[in-house]
């Protein structure tokens, strides 16, 4: 690392020099980073924003079949509702504006400031809040939990069907109905390190993880000694299948997400497990992404989502995508 | 002195940066027990860029001035907290943007339109254990006292901005980051409800200061 | 993480179960991973081989456009001459099969074995040995380098034109091309831990670092106190750019790989770094792949790769690619 | 005693694997020096298989026992170690398969073979601090005492095997891991060395205790 008050910056002109093509600023200004390639006139544009040290959220999803446009934060921190203004007179292309974010507070009331402006200046906007993590608040009120590493299959599917010039309201629908059908729980085993504090703001012993920590280091719904991966699978599964529910002769999409500093080796040996969950279930598996998706800094542990399908969200989600850090061929 | 005009805001602007930058590291502390520590730091941030404005600033009507100082707090401090006071400042200032000066009954609309903008943009109430807390309080005070001198309206809002600040720390956290504690929040003094009565205190200490 | 033992069979099972379109075993030996579409008659088969422990590295390059083949071994140990026996057979289209791994004793000793066991079957086998460390061994001993995630190029390469039906003796020669035009650095900042010793056999310390580590914990060329990412990335890139040497005017391919436990955060700070020293240089950049390519279990650190282009070359390295833990579409 | 026939060729191979066993930690500890410390593993694994197969083996030619032992080595145990030993036995055993049992010239052969196609294998010449330079000069002591009884011979190759392990652990290494670690190497003893002379010691210990 260089110097930490510039962690941000340095990290958006490296991603910006090794994808020309790909991504660029808006009027230079780092912090707004939209595709390189103007989308069709009257496609609906696509926005998030959110606090940085979390690649390849949020900037990563911006590309072909994905997102126009991301307002990028400080480590941890919300972008101001001027750089989402900037992106979402950069991206629109006269149809409109949907904004896909996660549910923190900062985030909301900057983007709620944002769509004023914008309203002001003429652009029509709409919002969604992504919120899956069930270790976050309980079941009934769905509407206080973060947002986590669900969010790819809503900003992967609204994608999807904005490129197909649909309206901004059916890009909202869309997404909506995939973040209402999206649950994650997140193990972590080690604490992140913000580079500006230089150290953990928390910690977890060697030999103990906690169950439900958000990506930030929220607090989880248990700190226990650390377990067989088997074990810590089981009970992520039981109460992510419980609270939608998710039942048998339901068909998932599979999202094992690593936090940053877990070996993909571990992520399959989850991924086994809970394949051997779901089938016994008569759960079936329409696809499985394994990788890092939404990361938290050096944080060692991961996070398991699934996405309920049907006919429509299985032919989005099929569809190809690409950005410097998700490419997709046709399923 | 019954009025505020440009030079005050400026100076009750200096005096908030003084008690944010005196007290940074309390804020931090607050914040890391239910939050992620960083309130010590943005509004630090916060109040640098808008003692800034504040002086560099041609405005000549107070409630441009502090609708201003909004404007930039936006700008450089978008966490929660940064966007919060950015909204009160901006729609606080917005109220009072037709009076020259700002006498007591002016202040008590400029806290008014702060806190309820501050309740609108959170969705919060008081009772919520947030900003509210210590702001609307105050606001009711300024507005009960708005026939008084500046003084004693401004020392009444003090007054209830803290006894705001003891009642909340024994409610439970609804909104950010500290909800997720819920029961655990109970007994934590809040790092937001905190900020509300230095704000206060700022205007406060200018004001006494020059009536002295 | 469960009984250590079964480590990389679970891990295999988990990437089977995962990805069932794409791979599967030989004749159910979890260790023999080739594709699970056969390729067309008179394909040249391309396999590797190696130690597990470093995915995407080796089985994750069995793909469309890449590999056929990967016999996998046990973490940092070679695979046997039976399975790579098996994995040969299997894939050879009547064209031949070539090996392309990593230049470490024990795994050329079995592929030499199974390269002489195949021929007994009439096999026709070609061996290419990636070796590009250049920490690993003075210039002028080239021959005694490591391979480490430079092999990508390799295998990128060698893929597309297997893919074009050109011969053996073609496909051997782009590979041979390719090594020989890959220089990498690597830097460690902390240990790898091998799960059946369950500890790191050896320590780096909170504020070392170890520049020209191998991915096995192999010593490099200094260890010290850690230094700012711009200070680390100028002495790799002085190192890999005196070696070639990759001069003025010259075309490069940049992968800036993470061991592990880096965040992508920092390979984009150091890949901002490295493009304004090749810019310095006068030395063009075709395109920067950033990410984990070859990794060494929970290390933390980084290596840069260069490839040193030609119209050959790039026009094989931008063709599309397609396996579980690589796509790209055609650059 | 004058030959080894199937019996003593799976009493030596157990008598190998004892010594292994407990020097285990040691290779393990020499392996750490400059490897990757996998070598008491690798060694037990191997001969664990090794004298499976032989017990249960119903191989009758002491020579194609050898073999099917390489091959079962090679299976088990693909490590530098265990895929050199592999072809040690794999091609010494056949160059004996012709014979119904292994007297001292036999015996000979069968260890230069063994020596030579691990040179081959490893590309490796004695003076290169391997396993050859504890096998190659014990090679060359059975043959200068090919016409002396099975006991003298062995004595004679055991005494080699040592002294070639005093002089390795004197050389630099040119080969595999301990190569990266180049002058640093000198002085060390090396692993590979040292199972070479464990091989030995297994057909010394079961050929002198028997003729005692
Ligand atoms: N919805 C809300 N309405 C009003 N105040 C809020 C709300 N959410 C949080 N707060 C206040 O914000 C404070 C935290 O601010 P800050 O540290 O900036 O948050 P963050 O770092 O999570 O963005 C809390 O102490 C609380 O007083
Ligand atoms: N090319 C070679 N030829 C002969 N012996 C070798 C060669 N390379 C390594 N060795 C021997 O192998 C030993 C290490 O074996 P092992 O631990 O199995 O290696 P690794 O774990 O690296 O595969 C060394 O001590 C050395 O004696
Ligand atoms: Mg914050
Ligand atoms: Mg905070
Ligand atoms: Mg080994
Ligand atoms: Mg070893």
């Amino acid at each position: 690392m260089n110097d930490p008050v510039h962690f941000v910056d340095e990290m958006l002109q490296g991603i910006l020099i090794a994808h020309p093509d790909q991504l660029t600023t808006v009027d230079g200004n780092l912090r707004c980073i939209v595709k390189t390639n103007k989308e069709k006139k009257n496609k609906v544009g696509i926005a998030t924003g959110g606090g940085s040290g979390h690649l390849p959220l949020f900037l990563g999803y911006v590309g072909d079949g994905l997102l126009d446009g991301c307002a990028v934060g400080g480590v941890f921190q919300s972008p101001s509702s001027d750089q989402m203004l900037e992106v979402t007179k950069s991206i629109d292309q006269g149809a409109g504006v949907l904004y896909i974010y996660g549910n923190y507070g900062g985030d909301i009331m900057n983007f709620d400031m944002a769509a004023e402006m914008a309203d002001m200046e003429g652009i029509k906007v709409a919002q969604v809040i992504a919120g899956e993590d069930v270790a976050s608040a309980p079941k009934g009120e769905e509407g206080k939990r973060r947002g986590v590493a669900g969010i790819f299959y809503a900003f992967k599917i609204a994608g999807a069907l904005a490129g197909e010039m649909a309206s901004l309201e059916e890009v909202k629908r869309i997404a909506e109905k995939t973040c209402a059908n999206i649950r994650t729980m997140g193990v972590a085993l080690t604490a992140c390190i913000v580079p500006e504090a230089g150290r953990a703001s928390f910690t977890i012993g060697d030999n103990e993880m906690e169950i439900g920590m958000g990506i930030h280091g929220e607090p989880g719904i248990r700190r226990g000694a650390l377990q067989k991966a088997d074990d810590i699978v089981q009970q992520m599964a039981d109460k992510i299948l419980a609270d939608l529910p998710y039942e048998k002769g339901d068909e998932v999409s599979v999202l094992l997400n690593g936090l940053g500093a877990t070996p993909k080796e571990e992520l399959y040996i989850m991924a086994r497990k809970l394949h051997e969950i779901l089938k016994a279930k008569g759960i079936s598996v329409f696809n499985t992404y394994v990788g890092e998706f939404a990361t938290s800094m050096e944080m060692a542990g991961a996070s398991i989502s699934l996405l309920k399908l049907d006919g429509e969200l299985k032919r989005l989600l099929s569809k190809p995508a690409n950005s410097p850090f998700f490419t997709q061929v046709q399923l | 002195m019954e009025t505020l005009r440009i030079k005050d805001i400026q100076s009750i602007i200096l005096q908030i940066k003084n008690i944010i930058d005196s007290n940074q590291d309390k804020l931090m502390e607050l914040d890391s027990v239910m939050g992620d520590g960083d309130l010590g730091f943005t509004m630090t941030k916060a109040f640098a860029a808008a003692h800034e404005e504040a002086v560099k600033s041609e405005e000549k009507i107070p409630g441009k001035l502090l609708t201003r100082l909004g404007i930039v707090i936006a700008k450089t401090s978008p966490s929660t907290m940064g966007t919060l006071i950015a909204t009160g400042f901006m729609k606080g200032g917005k109220s009072i943007d037709s009076y020259d000066e700002i006498g007591p009954e002016e202040l008590a609309y400029f806290f008014e339109a702060f806190a309820r903008s501050i309740m609108d943009r959170g969705k919060s109430v008081p009772g919520n254990k947030t900003i509210i807390d210590t702001l609307f309080p105050a606001a009711e005070a300024l507005r009960s006292s708005a026939n008084e001198s500046l003084v004693k309206s401004i020392s009444a809002a003090r007054e209830a901005s803290l006894k705001g600040l003891d009642a909340s720390t024994k409610m439970k956290a609804q909104h950010g980051r500290a909800a997720y504690y819920q029961d655990n929040s109970i007994g934590k003094q809040d790092g937001g409800a905190t900020v509300g009565t230095y704000i206060i205190e700022g205007f406060y200490r200018h004001i006494t200061q020059l009536s002295i």
